[in-house]
């Protein structure tokens, strides 16, 4: 039994069957990759784990708790973070402001009237927040506004964000997209840091195979809103099918 | 039953001058992006385009008559207007009792050349600021047009008369097999109402049947992008904005006969008429004409003494009582489209 | 007392609604203050200060001190008005405050100077209250009410429309139109007349077809607009668009009255208002030598007739000045002893008498009429009817005006 | 100190010496001059700047930092005045009771008013606050202000005011009939003559001043603490805020209701410094200038709303002030001819023409200082250091062009 | 790296063949902070240029001053386009000079179908592509066509933004990292119609974090750092420089 279930879930938008019949289930402190070509319903189907879309049939279960119903901030309570395909960051506060938001939720819950004592005064919180920019290379950005920021630092802005919830699912769509070679790789050591440091099961949406195949324990492959197949990354090198629909020659 | 037809007529035509208010902002603020708070002011001053057409047509020379006195006992100086001595007097009258509609003419170079000053001078600098700003200039804007209409035309309302030929009213119930002088409505209202009726089809055309809707959309959303695309943005928000201008200020000229004009009639239909476009749901044409007429209705319906001795004071709220279940209901509005004006 | 005037001048401080609604009246009335002052200080020919019946005036300002003024904008909202008036009293030391244009105002800015001690002279105000329910020791009106516009009235409708009618009534939603309702309904009661319905009209409403269309069909043959300012000047207009003038019912001409009338309104009615009666309080073309003066040296000034809302003004300051060269002090007590019971003639409105219980003064009403074929701009109102100040005099403890207690006079500090 | 950092707190301690030296800064000139005019400093105006200044202090713990624009502040404001009256009508003129009641009370209806309003964001909000607050104003004006009626809570156009038959169940004997704190009413002053010069100093401004300066401590207070953060983030993106765990609505109907609450108390105080509640306190157009304020001011900036609600109510009581008289009286040293064009001229900014001015100025303060009377303040700041550092850093300037 | 400023438009450094796209010493600012600092290169007719760098180096500031758009602003240098002086023009304008940019995010436009998103490429003159053909290159836009533009999955917006570049009649392509988000298979794809822009003529200036990608495309390239130029040359001299692409590359 998976930390993560989804049963049967289906999702249509109109005319078009985004979401058919998927069943997942991602084990407990695993990496679990999932790959498919552009529109195949990968983002939809993370939407549907965190709240932003309800299925029109099927369960999400989630520790044993299911999702549906549930507002976003209750499920993100829950332990589930999420990082968007573009980054959804605070784009009016500093850098610093942006770390510190997500140890809030986290340590005071969803919501707390914390109205007159002082930020500064919030010893934990700041180094905490402080603790994560360090790790996530970023503490010389830390005053700045963050719409100013370069779309590859928002994106790993949005990761430490996410991180810093200590989730114990970190759902990730696209972590690397438009992140430079280094960048990308420093993603991947500290992807596999925690993961081997942490009690975190970690969902991974990318396109690049690069990290795909240096993170993931298992892999499944959707396509036109069903999953192809699930197996290791080995087997899905190999795979005929995922070849030929995903992953091209140059693979 | 009498009294429900008339209050529908009523409806319909408080709608109309909804709807057409609603129209023009609508164009400004659904789908241009801007908080328009001179909208009301433009309203005003397509009105007095109908006053200074009267007065212009009225303009006189004076001769003295000694046979009469004036209030101070002086000899009473006798006005002639112009036009009454060059196309003798029965020409002359007729001219000056057609005033308003003979403003629809100055009132449509005056209200795009307001338009166009404003948008290029003003607004154009307000695309991107937040709506906060933008309501601060435009209100702004809105006493200072006010302030120079009061100058010259004083506080108090000036009777501005539909032509003779449509003083009168008509009686409608004969047609519906009612007893005559029961179901009776005004000429000139009528008129309104067709005028209200061909103004928004005219516009609805304009924007649904060339691209121009398309493209002006689309720079709402991203002026940027549609730039990059080549279009010249700018240009057709300043045509919008004029197109806008024009239409408010036809809406009041038209209006004139209806209210006598005073120079604190924008104010009074401005909040109205935001919360009739915003009950019709941001960027959307047919939702402001739509709400318009919703609220124009039932409103006539709250005044309606049946229904004030059941709820004291109904017709007073009735337009905010509605905006509210709405909004609750419908979160966009009757029609709106997402993502306009939302945050 | 408060602002004891101690040099050379004194301050009078004007508030009257310079922007809003009525900032055509109370342009009007600032004329109207104007002109006294100058009179007070011995300027131009004097006006009504030659047929005030009270010589105590010689037009070396009052008490020989210099009369100097302050204005200020009430914008027809009783808190700006009254932030206008403490900011005279406060600030520039105004030892009496006159103007205003609405009951609301009047009271609210009435109450203040109660409390601040000084006098408040009331511009235009015609509701009930302003000396019944909210009657105060400092303050006094020189302008008639509700009660008085029915009373003279009544009898007047009488003769030209029978005792057999059956009236509607539209009322302006707030406390004036609920006053001058009430007073209208049981004169005109009192005569015989039916009353068919009242219907409250939101302030703020601009179109009234939808209270007017109902009308139609009601059976009545008499519609009173107790209405002011734009919400009259748009229920008349809607109310001839509905034909309602030409409308016959039971054989009878249907009717249209307007309670409350004034020169401005009857030029924003225009063509509408030709024939309609109503009550005014004066008109310039009254002929007795008050009024006459009065039109001259305003006429003269200003290259046009003077309003009733200028007239009033006018009187109240003279009335003022008046009081203080009697009682020989500012002082508001001193003051108020001296206009309390005080009566006189030549400020335009007869014999009128300032009464002691209420501070209203009692004088003869106009009953005026919309004219048919006004020579020019200025005579679009004749008077039909001088109505005798005996016959709308009522008891100071009358229901309609219960409630009230002038309390005492307040010197302030 | 305070719990603030030096910066705040040097802030705070200068608007408290701007606070309580008002009667002297707004008094420059001399009694009888010709600028005496322009002289702020009397109770009354002084009052109004700084619970004005509350009002806009608190509207801008909501848009400020929220970002949602309510449309119907006036609403809390004059159910604040409504309820300090009352006090005074059933209790007696002591002015605690009013004050509190009015904060709870304008509270209560915030709660009921954001519940529903926060539904919904941008536009739709707006025009849901304004919707209720219409609706406020148009009943007390009528249905709920007819004194003939059973149920006159608030006595319509005239407003609420205390009459003698009123019960005052706590007025003891000798306390003053006016509104006072343990007996010293809001009315007196004492003034002070130095030569040409006279300065008031007023009980009721002082209480004011005082609750003032607390709100806007408190003010500061919320702006620096995590509650103050979330809510900027609630302006920046909602969104994330839900995916990072936190529930927005409980964030957002807090900072309404305070800042109904600041309106309420400003609107209590009103009502303590001059015992009458009128309904026009509820209209839109109040609302309208609270909004007016905060940005002119400059919105989202802490001593932004007080700069410009003293601008605006500046305006509204002392050029409105200025007559003929005065200006004839200003250029009379100019020939005849002169005098009255330059009067002429003038004549269409001050007096009735006041509105004229604030709407030019309006269109002006937002056109070039997109920031607000707050930015001018910073761009006046920043030419005089600039200058300074310019001079300094004339001789290192070679250096710090780009190099590669 | 010190570039003086070349006042000879056509001379190049790389090639002495007339420059087409010359970008002469521009400093550019995002109000008063100062990115672009003095950025110089030029391109031949037909050619593709791969502009490479770190996150944040200012690779999307550069193309999008070269696009004319508001932000960032440029006060000092020149852009010669074809003889045209784009540095004088609005954005509208450079476009119809013949340049096309494929914003880093994508800027599809709400509210607009996907067919409309295309349409307004082809209301203002020079038009390129007809829709039909457009279709033929991307079936799956054809397939959704009536579909509300920003509801697209990534990789479909991707797509849509190409092809939107594609509806005008271009001299000028500025690509920003078109190959993100997109399923292995679909970048082969695209790198195809690259090549087949380039046979058209096109001259293409292209920004990818796929670095070895892009420079495999590439003719010449130039690298970017805190907004100055660091490298200008022929894309194999990067490729075969290692010193250089582990420096600024990372690869
Ligand atoms: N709100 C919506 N309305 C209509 N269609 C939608 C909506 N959201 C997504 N779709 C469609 O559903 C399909 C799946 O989209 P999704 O975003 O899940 O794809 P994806 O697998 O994440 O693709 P990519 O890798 O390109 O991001 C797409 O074809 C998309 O166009
Ligand atoms: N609107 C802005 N205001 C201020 N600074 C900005 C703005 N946009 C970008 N910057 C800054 O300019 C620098 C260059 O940004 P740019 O987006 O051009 O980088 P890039 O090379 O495209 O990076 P990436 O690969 O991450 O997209 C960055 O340091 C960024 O913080
Ligand atoms: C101006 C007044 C004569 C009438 C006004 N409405 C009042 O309240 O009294
Ligand atoms: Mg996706
Ligand atoms: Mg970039």
């Amino acid at each position: 039994m998976g930390i993560l279930e989804v049963k049967n879930v289906n999702k249509r938008f109109g005319g078009l069957q985004a979401l058919g019949d998927v069943n997942l289930s991602v084990a407990e402190r695993t990496v679990h990759a999932i790959i498919g070509p552009n529109g195949a319903g990968k983002s939809t189907l993370l939407n549907c784990l965190v709240g932003k879309l309800i299925p029109d049939t099927g369960s999400v279960m989630f520790d044993g708790q299911s999702v549906l119903g549930r507002a976003p901030y209750e499920i993100n309570q829950m332990g589930i973070s999420r990082v968007f395909q573009t980054p959804e960051i605070f784009g009016d506060l500093t850098v610093m402001e942006n770390m510190m938001i997500p140890c809030f939720a986290k340590r005071d819950g969803a919501f707390e009237l914390n109205a007159l004592s002082a930020v500064r005064g919030q010893k934990d919180i700041i180094e905490r927040a402080e603790h994560m920019l360090v790790d996530m290379n970023m503490i010389d950005k830390r005053d700045m506004h963050a719409a100013a920021m370069s779309r590859g630092d928002k994106r790993r802005l949005e990761i430490g964000m996410c991180l810093s919830q200590e989730p114990r699912l970190l759902l990730l769509d696209e972590p690397t997209a438009g992140m430079a070679r280094a960048d990308t790789n420093n993603t991947i050591d500290l992807l596999k840091q925690i993961r081997d440091e942490r009690d975190i099961t970690i969902a991974i949406i990318e396109h690049d195979m690069h990290v795909v195949f240096s993170l993931a324990d298992r892999i499944t492959v959707l396509a036109q809103g069903t999953p192809l197949v699930e197996d290791t990354p080995e087997k899905i090198k190999g795979h005929p099918k995922v070849r030929e629909a995903y992953l091209g020659e140059n693979a | 039953m009498d009294a429900i037809i008339l209050q529908i007529l009523n409806g319909l035509d408080k709608g109309s001058a909804y709807a057409l208010i609603a129209l023009g902002l609508t164009l400004i603020f659904g789908t241009l992006g801007v908080v328009n708070f001179a909208h009301g002011a433009l309203f005003m001053i397509g009105a007095f385009c109908a006053v200074s057409m009267q007065r212009l047509l009225q303009l006189s020379f004076e001769t003295i008559d000694e046979t009469q006195k004036d209030f101070l006992g002086n000899p009473l100086k006798v006005k002639t207007p112009y036009v009454e001595s060059w196309f003798g007097p029965e020409v002359g009258a007729t001219i000056i009792d057609w005033s308003v509609p003979l403003a629809i003419v100055l009132a449509i170079p005056v209200m795009l050349v307001i338009g166009y000053v404003m948008e290029r001078g003003l607004i154009k600098h307000f695309y991107k600021r937040p709506h906060a700003d933008q309501i601060l200039v435009t209100f702004g804007l809105a006493i200072v047009l006010q302030e120079i209409i009061k100058h010259y035309y004083g506080a108090n309302p000036i009777p501005t008369g539909a032509p003779a030929a449509f003083r009168g009213s008509f009686d409608f119930g004969v047609l519906l097999g009612f007893d005559p002088n029961v179901i009776i409505y005004p000429y000139w209202r009528m008129v309104y109402f067709a005028f209200a009726a061909v103004i928004v089809s005219a516009v609805f055309a304009f924007l649904q049947f060339t691209t121009f809707g398309m493209v002006v959309r689309a720079g709402m959303a991203d002026r940027e992008t549609v730039g990059m695309l080549g279009i010249n943005i700018d240009r057709r928000f300043t045509i919008m904005f004029g197109l806008a201008a024009a239409v408010a200020g036809l809406a009041g000229v038209m209006y004139a006969p209806i209210n006598s004009p005073n120079y604190h009639m924008g104010m009074d239909f401005l909040v109205l008429s935001f919360v009739v476009v915003v009950v019709g749901g941001m960027g959307s044409l047919p939702g402001a004409v739509l709400a318009g007429f919703l609220l124009g209705i039932l409103e006539a319906f709250a005044s309606m003494n049946e229904v004030k001795s059941i709820l004291p004071g109904i017709d007073q709220i009735i337009i905010y009582l509605v905006a509210i279940l709405i909004l609750l209901t419908r979160p966009r509005g009757l029609m709106g489209r997402k993502g306009v004006m939302e945050d | 007392f408060t602002n004891e005037p101690t040099g050379s001048t004194v301050t009078l401080g004007f508030n009257v609604p310079q922007t809003g609604p009525y900032a055509d009246e109370g342009a009007d009335e600032l004329r109207a203050y104007e002109l006294a002052v100058e009179h007070l200080n011995g300027g131009g020919d004097g006006g009504m200060m030659n047929t005030f019946s009270s010589k105590s005036l010689k037009g070396n300002g009052i008490l020989g001190k210099k009369v100097e003024y302050v204005t200020g904008d009430t914008q027809t909202k009783s808190d700006a008005a009254r932030a206008s008036a403490k900011s005279m009293i406060e600030k520039d030391g105004a030892v009496m405050i006159t103007g205003g244009s609405s009951s609301g105002v009047a009271v609210a800015v009435q109450g203040l100077c109660q409390e601040a001690g000084v006098i408040f002279m009331a511009g235009l105000t015609h509701s009930n209250d302003t000396t019944g329910k909210d009657r105060k020791a400092n303050g006094f009106r020189h302008f008639f009410n509700a009660y008085m516009s029915g009373a003279a009235l009544a009898p007047v409708l009488q003769n030209l429309y029978g005792s057999e009618r059956r009236a509607y009534h539209l009322t302006a939603d707030y406390n004036w139109g609920w006053t001058q309702q009430e007073s209208i309904q049981a004169a005109t009661e009192a005569l015989g007349w039916q009353t068919v319905n009242n219907v409250l009209t939101p302030l703020a409403q601009t179109d009234f077809s939808s209270y007017i269309a109902p009308v139609i069909n009601s059976g009545a043959d008499v519609l009173v607009l107790n209405h002011y300012g734009g919400n009259m000047v748009n229920s008349l207009t809607n109310a001839v668009q509905f034909g309602l003038r030409e409308k016959q019912v039971n054989g009878t001409d249907f009717e249209i009255v307007v309670p409350l009338y004034s020169e401005l309104m009857a030029k924003g009615a225009g063509q509408n208002i030709k024939g309609i009666v109503g009550s005014q309080n004066w008109d310039w073309k009254l002929q007795d030598e008050g009024t006459k003066a009065f039109v001259q040296s305003f006429g003269q000034k200003y290259g046009f007739p003077p309003s009733q809302a200028a007239q009033t003004c006018y009187a109240q300051t003279l009335l003022y000045a008046d009081a203080v060269e009697r009682a020989g002090s500012f002082n508001p007590c001193a003051v108020g002893a001296a206009l309390e019971g005080f009566e006189f003639d030549g400020l335009g409105n007869g014999p009128t008498l300032y009464r002691a219980e209420d501070h209203q003064c009692f004088k003869d009403v106009l009953v005026v009429r919309g004219a048919e074929n006004p020579q020019d701009e200025f005579h679009l109102v004749e008077i039909v009817e001088v109505t005798p100040v005996g016959q709308v005099t009522y008891p100071h403890d009358h229901p309609m005006f219960a409630g009230g207690d002038l309390g005492k006079c307040n010197p302030g500090v | 100190m305070f719990g603030l950092d030096t910066k705040d707190t040097r802030l705070l301690l200068i608007v408290a010496a701007l606070a309580l030296l008002a009667p002297f800064l707004l008094n420059p000139f001399p009694d009888g001059s010709a600028m005496a005019q322009f002289n702020a400093g009397y109770p009354d105006l002084m009052q109004r700047f700084v619970i004005f200044g509350i009002f806009a202090i608190g509207f801008n713990i909501l848009f400020g930092l929220t970002g949602y624009l309510s449309f119907g502040h006036a609403a809390f404001l004059g159910v604040g005045s409504y309820s300090a009256v009352w006090m005074f009508k059933l209790l007696g003129y002591n002015v605690l009771p009013g004050i509190v009641l009015s904060v709870i009370v304008s509270g209560l209806f915030a709660v009921v008013i954001g519940y529903i309003s926060l539904r919904r964001s941008g536009i739709y909000f707006s025009i849901l606050t304004l919707a209720f607050a219409q609706m406020s104003y148009n009943l007390a004006y009528s249905v709920l202000g007819n004194p003939s009626s059973n149920f006159n809570l608030t006595n319509g156009e005239t407003g609420l005011q205390v009459y003698t038959s009123d019960p005052q169940l706590l007025q003891t004997a000798g306390a003053p009939d006016l509104p006072n704190l343990f007996g010293v009413t809001m009315r007196s002053s004492v003034q002070l003559d130095i030569g040409p010069w006279l300065f008031t100093f007023n009980a009721g401004y002082y209480l004011c001043a005082v609750i003032m300066l607390i709100s806007f401590y408190v003010s500061v207070r919320i702006f620096r603490s995590p509650f103050g953060m979330m809510l900027r983030a609630v302006k920046s993106n909602q969104q994330r805020m839900h995916y990072t765990g936190l529930n927005t609505r409980p964030y957002t109907l807090a900072a309404f209701v305070i800042s109904g609450m600041y309106a309420g108390l400003a609107g209590g105080l009103l009502s303590t410094m001059d015992p009458l509640a009128g309904a026009e306190r509820m209209q839109w157009t109040a609302s309208g200038e609270v909004v007016l304020m905060t940005i002119l001011g400059g919105a989202g900036t802490l001593i932004g709303p007080v700069l410009g609600a003293g601008f605006i109510k500046y305006f509204e009581n002392i050029f409105s002030k200025i007559n003929e008289g005065v200006l004839h009286g200003w250029f009379g040293f100019l020939p005849d001819g002169m005098e009255n064009a330059a009067v002429w001229v003038v004549e269409h900014f001050v007096g009735p023409g006041w509105h004229l001015t604030l709407g030019l100025l309006f269109m002006l303060v937002v056109t070039f200082l997109p920031g607000g009377l707050v930015e001018g303040g910073q761009r006046l700041l920043r030419l005089f250091s600039n200058r300074r550092e310019r001079n300094k850093a004339a001789k290192s300037a070679t250096q710090s062009k780009p190099a590669e | 790296m010190n570039v003086t400023p070349d006042f000879n438009k056509s001379a190049n450094k790389a090639s002495t063949a007339p420059a087409f796209l010359s970008v002469w010493d521009i400093h550019a600012y995002y109000g008063e902070s100062y990115i672009v600092q003095g950025v110089n290169f030029n391109v031949h007719e037909g050619e593709i240029l791969a502009l490479l760098g770190r996150n944040g180096a200012g690779k999307t500031s550069t193309l999008r001053a070269l696009a004319r758009l508001g932000d960032p602003e440029i006060k000092h240098g020149e852009i010669w386009l074809d003889h045209q002086p784009l540095h004088n023009m609005a954005s509208h304008e450079a476009a119809a000079a013949g340049l096309a940019l494929v914003p880093e995010d994508r800027r599809i436009i709400p509210g607009l179908t996907v067919e409309e998103n295309l349409q307004l490429a082809q209301i203002a003159p020079p038009i390129g592509w007809s829709l039909e053909r457009v279709y033929d290159l991307f079936p799956r836009l054809g397939e959704r066509r009536k579909q509300e533009g920003v509801t697209l999955s990534g990789g479909e917006q991707q797509m849509l933004s190409i092809a939107r570049a594609l509806c005008r009649d271009i001299k000028l392509l500025l690509l920003d990292e078109p190959y993100e988000g997109l399923a292995p298979v679909i970048v082969d794809e695209i790198e195809k119609t690259l090549i087949t822009i380039k046979e058209l003529g096109i001259t293409t200036v292209i920004v990818e974090q796929n670095a070895v990608r892009a420079l495999n495309l590439a003719d010449r390239s130039v690298i970017l750092d805190t907004g100055s130029v660091v490298f200008d040359g022929t894309a194999a001299e990067v490729l075969d420089n290692a010193e250089l692409r582990a420096e600024y590359l990372a690869i």
